[in-house]
């Protein structure tokens, strides 16, 4: 079944047009990646499935309900969890304080809602900085506390924005391996990535964006031998060779 | 009829003298990017100067200037160095730091209470100077001469403080900073000098708006309340940020003001301002002009 | 001596460090490119040079003398001039205005009336439109009045930061000319990209930044033809 | 004795004291300033659910202190009807001003918001100042409304000496203090934490960051005007400049910045520290040096706004943990 489905998006910022008819579907149980270069309209894009930005065409389905023009709160509570690009701690709180934000977002009660932080601190493995506060966590600590708090509103799709930048190599590994079990536990992934190693391992399919436009689509062997993607990165003297 | 003229004109020098008052406070915030509510204290001050220039000098008040507007600059320069500058460096990732609105609470209220220690609560008021009274006789119109000279003193001043930011160096550096205070320091521009010297125009600007209340206002320690709320709303009427904001939003309350009690109790009008006020902060928060900020 | 020496620096974003032990060499006269992918502390580095950020350990010499502690001002005076990220213009300013403020610093204003015939000499579309307000410019003539605000500063060193960011590839192309031109009248130019391609083509050296740490330095030909940063920036 | 224990026997101390103090302080003048010590500390707590949790800074709280003041003044005066029940209808009529105050100015950037705040308030004391009958209800204009001290007892919400109205301000301040700490760790807490500090991560959260601060302004301004009563029952006087003045706004929010704002202890802190300062400086030096109380308040706000940006309550709570851990040590060994 498809879960998430972009119908010709568009987004225009006055005169800038940073996407322009994207389609886009993600099948239920999938990991799906949407790779570009800078500035292509990753983000843009993202946050018009986020219900950040109100897209200027075209629609937004989740699990065949059109979502677009709503906000982030109700998307939260439909099932669409969102972790951001910069990570936004709520930094003068402990670990536990963040995730049980997002428990709350289910549960009213409070014993409830620390029961699920807990557990999904655990599946995190921050179980051992619960009391520490947020804002003084490593950046790979923090990438992981951004997910735990997506994670603990129980979503059906989860929506990644770059949770490996700034990470090392042995981060990225560990990072990749949390990503799979959320998707064997039966939730949705949908990433956004700038390492390509990583993105190329963890996706069933990608689709590549470029000045707006999807300009591939398909399992990561298929994008990386793709004429238009190695031309969008690496200029086109690379393509010719 | 004549009336209503009359009143027309003598709330549209008024105004431009209320403008003129909120000269300062948007500058100020257009590069500081902060609402300054030690204004009105400012004011308090700027009177309180203007009034011992003249009184102890015996000057024509607005030969005063001399010695208000350098005076006048010194102080804010040093107020915001000393006060304010600690905690724009403690917060250097907030555009618009709270936490200054608050120090400079805190400035109103030492200030204000300082001079009414220094003062005490006694009204003053220029005894015999050359503008006392005057009026101007137009047909059967009466127009009074201080304010006369007030607005034009105001006029004037935007345009040279316009002038400066427009044309000069220091004035580029100023805009530039307040467009992007990083970018101006990868050009060279110290961003806390800048600053400095921002608060110090605005406050002798404030040091011009009460030389040219003094000929016709009595001074006081709290006679900066009375002041500081009006400007605030002038400044939003206006556009923060804008100078020519300041005196039309200036000229828009003078108006208001003297001519609403033609056709409702005077105190009815204050609140007629107050909720102008907050229909411009709910549906046009930037103010007249279009634009952010027209410099 | 080096004209530009980053001695083991460690950067830190907060309490989150970015740049490890980094260090790096620009000889005069040279063009050396930085690439690296996003978060890669590209940004952060040329920041730490500027003076808008600190290092909490190492050294930053230029032309011999420490800078690692100066404000950025101070640098600025010494001839060290960014270009920023995201081309930065003050946007409510005209072109000619954006290229005075660039020529504020002591050491650049007496000769701001040549240096603005040089600027528009080297991209004229700037003259013909020296009123237009900079955000009314399309995004490649906001980096031609970056740059050129940049030059109006009379940098001994200029680095510019990713100025490909956001270009169609027609324009990227016109930007990496004018950084030629500009390098072939003897600036010394540090240059920061994700763009390989363009930016090592145009270099003598480079360094490739991963994770806050250099993995890779040598002639930029040599990088040009690796393998790894082929991998690096395609995971092929 | 654990940690745990030492806190309830301080807790029990603190208690106790508070309740046998007017039995050992008999001069009505530190009574009285007793009485609005505490008053002082009930308001920044109340302000402190908007002002602290919610993250924003609202400067006309005296509007609802007037509204509360006002309702239950015209309607015991004119209506005969108990002022407890006033002080309750008041309480719903400040909640519906704060909603209709805070539904349009929470999307307001931060100096807006104060802004919009303080003009609201100034314009309604300037329209209670216009107005001399509102309908069929007595507002009496600058003038303001006098409570003639008849009918003395507890239904009446009246009493001859002070320490009824000590007992009854206490029990409203523990009361306070007490649903602040039940908030502070309930989901709305948690919701008002999360959108003052981080919006944007809240919203993705599930929370509309809008609607929790709406909630906590209603609930902010219905017990603010409940202080509101019980200052016009204790004064028997008020009038637009006292009871809705933007002297007391200020002050109402400057108390619990100094104190620490978003904590629980800070306001209350604040308010200890300062309004002694405050009053003693009166007392004492009202006729030579006056406004030095002010002048204090002013140094000390700019101090902890540079040193302590989170108040007073962050350096004393860390001394009272260094404290707890000394006393639990000490008495195991």
């Amino acid at each position: 079944m498809k879960l998430l489905e972009v119908k010709s998006l568009t987004k225009q910022f006055g005169g800038l047009r940073a996407v322009s008819a994207f389609d886009l579907s993600i099948e239920e149980g999938e990991i799906f990646g949407l790779i570009g270069p800078n500035g292509a309209g990753k983000s843009t894009l993202f946050n018009c499935v986020a219900g950040v930005y109100p897209p200027s065409g075209g629609d937004v389905l989740f699990s065949g309900k059109s979502i677009s023009g709503q906000k982030p709160w109700n998307l939260c509570k439909r099932g669409l969890a969102r972790t951001f690009q910069i990570v936004k701690p709520f930094a003068s709180r402990s670990v536990l304080y963040n995730v049980m934000v997002g428990s709350f977002a289910t549960t009213g009660k409070s014993a409830a809602a620390e029961r699920k932080a807990r557990e999904v601190l655990a599946f995190l493995h921050l179980d051992k900085k619960t009391e520490i506060l947020a804002g003084n966590l490593t950046i790979a600590d923090r990438k992981r506390l951004e997910i735990a708090r997506a994670l603990a509103t129980e979503p059906r799709l989860l929506l990644l924005d770059e949770v490996m930048a700034g990470l090392r190599p042995t981060e990225v590994d560990e990072m990749v391996a949390i990503i799979r079990t959320i998707r064997k536990n039966g939730i949705t992934v949908f990433v956004i990535e700038h390492i390509m190693r990583a993105i190329m391992a963890l996706s069933d399919r990608i689709a590549v964006i470029h000045f707006g436009q999807k300009i591939a689509e398909g399992t990561p062997a298929e994008v990386a031998s793709d004429k238009n993607v190695i031309k969008a990165y690496l200029g086109e003297e690379y393509a010719v060779s | 009829m004549i009336t209503i003229l009359e009143d027309t004109i003598n709330g549209i020098l008024m105004g431009s003298i209320y403008g003129l008052m909120a000269l300062g406070l948007t500058v100020i915030f257009g590069v500081l990017k902060v609402i300054n509510f030690a204004h009105g204290s400012l004011l308090m001050v700027g009177m309180y100067v203007a009034y011992w220039a003249v009184q102890l000098t015996g000057l024509h008040p607005y030969l005063a200037l001399i010695l208000v507007v350098p005076v006048m600059y010194l102080f804010g320069y040093y107020l915001q160095d000393i006060v304010i500058k600690p905690i724009y460096k403690a917060e250097k990732q907030v555009r618009e730091p709270i936490t200054v609105i608050i120090v400079t609470t805190g400035v109103w209220y030492i200030l204000d209470n300082l001079s009414l220690l220094v003062f005490t609560p006694q009204y003053r008021s220029l005894p015999d100077n050359p503008l006392r009274g005057k009026m101007i006789e137009i047909g059967s119109m009466l127009i009074s001469v201080p304010k006369l000279w007030g607005a034009v003193t105001a006029v004037l001043t935007a345009a040279a403080i316009y002038w400066f930011l427009q044309k000069t160096r220091m004035g580029r550096a100023i805009r530039a900073t307040s467009l992007d205070r990083e970018a101006a320091s990868l050009m060279g521009i110290r961003q806390y000098s800048i600053y400095n010297i921002t608060f110090g125009i605005g406050t002798a600007a404030a040091g011009v708006a009460g030389v040219t209340i003094v000929p016709f206002f009595n001074v006081f320690p709290t006679v900066g309340v009375l002041f500081d709320i009006k400007c605030f709303i002038i400044v939003v009427l206006g556009g923060l940020g804008s100078i020519g904001g300041a005196i039309l939003g200036g000229i828009i309350i003078g108006i208001i003001e003297s001519v609403g009690p033609q056709f409702m109790a005077a105190t009815w009008t204050e609140a007629i301002v107050y909720g102008l006020f907050l229909i411009f902060l709910f549906v046009r928060p930037s103010g007249l002009f279009g634009v952010k900020y027209d410099w | 001596m080096p004209f530009l020496e980053v001695k083991e620096i460690d950067v830190y974003y907060g309490d989150m460090q970015v740049i490890f032990g980094l260090s790096l060499n620009v000889e005069e006269g040279e063009v050396v490119s930085i690439i690296g992918g996003n978060g890669a502390g590209k940004s952060t580095l040329l920041r730490t040079i500027s003076g808008l950020m600190s290092s909490k350990r190492g050294e930053i010499l230029f032309e011999g003398a420490p800078i690692s502690r100066s404000e950025p001002a101070d640098i600025v005076e010494r001839g060290i001039i960014q270009v920023p990220e995201g081309r930065r213009l003050f946007t409510l300013m005209s072109i000619k205005d954006n290229l005075a403020v660039g020529a504020y610093s002591r050491r650049a204003e007496a000769d701001a009336e040549k240096t603005l015939k040089e600027v528009y000499a080297l991209m004229p579309r700037l003259q013909e439109r020296e009123n237009q307000v900079a955000i009314t410019l399309s995004g490649g003539e906001q980096q031609m009045v970056a740059i050129g605000r940049g030059i109006m500063a009379k940098p001994k060193l200029l680095m510019l930061d990713e100025p490909s960011l956001g270009l169609a590839p027609i324009l990227i192309k016109d930007i990496f000319e004018t950084v030629r031109k500009i390098a072939d009248q003897g600036t010394t130019v540090l240059l920061v990209e994700q763009d390989v391609m363009h930016s090592l083509r145009l270099s003598d050296r480079g360094y490739v930044l991963e994770h806050g740490r250099i993995v890779m330095e040598g002639p930029a030909k040599q990088l040009l033809e690796d393998p790894h940063v082929k991998t690096a920036y395609l995971g092929l | 004795m654990t940690r745990e224990r030492i806190q309830i026997f301080f807790l029990i101390a603190a208690a106790g004291g508070a309740l046998g103090l007017p039995l050992v302080i008999t001069s009505p003048t530190y009574l009285h300033i007793l009485i609005l010590l505490f008053f002082y500390a009930y308001l920044t707590t109340s302000w402190n659910l908007v002002g602290g949790f919610a993250g924003v800074l609202p400067l006309g709280h005296s509007t609802f202190v007037g509204i509360g003041a006002y309702t239950s003044t015209i309607l015991s005066l004119q209506y005969g009807i108990s002022p407890w029940i006033g002080m309750i209808i008041g309480g719903v009529l400040a909640a519906i001003a704060g909603v209709v105050i805070g539904m349009p100015t929470f999307k307001m950037r931060g100096a807006y918001f104060a802004l919009a705040t303080i003009a609201f308030a100034e314009g309604f004391r300037v329209m209670v100042e216009n107005i001399d009958y509102l309908g069929p209800f007595f507002l009496n204009g600058p003038r303001g409304l006098q409570i003639p001290p008849l009918n003395v007892g507890l239904a009446n919400f009246m009493f001859t000496g002070k320490s009824p109205y000590y007992y009854i301000i206490l029990v409203m301040l523990a009361a306070v203090l007490i649903l602040t700490y039940a908030i502070s760790r309930s989901k709305l807490g948690y919701q008002l934490v999360a959108g003052g500090e981080e919006p944007e991560a809240a919203a993705a959260l599930g929370i509309n960051v809008a609607r929790a601060k709406l909630i906590a302004m209603a609930m902010s301004s219905f017990l603010t005007a409940l202080a509101g009563t019980f200052y016009a029952r204790f004064t028997l006087f008020i009038h637009p400049k006292s009871a809705m003045s933007l002297d007391l706004s200020f002050e109402i929010a400057f108390i619990a910045l100094i104190g620490g704002r978003g904590s629980i202890a800070g306001p209350v802190l604040g308010a200890l520290l300062l309004r002694p300062v405050g009053d003693f400086s009166r007392i004492y030096f009202g006729d030579k040096l006056p406004g030095l109380h002010l002048i204090i308040f002013g140094v000390v706000l700019i101090l902890v706004m540079i040193y302590q940006p989170r108040g007073l309550q962050e350096p004393l709570t860390r001394a009272y943990h260094r404290l707890l851990d000394r006393l639990s040590g000490k008495i195991e060994k």
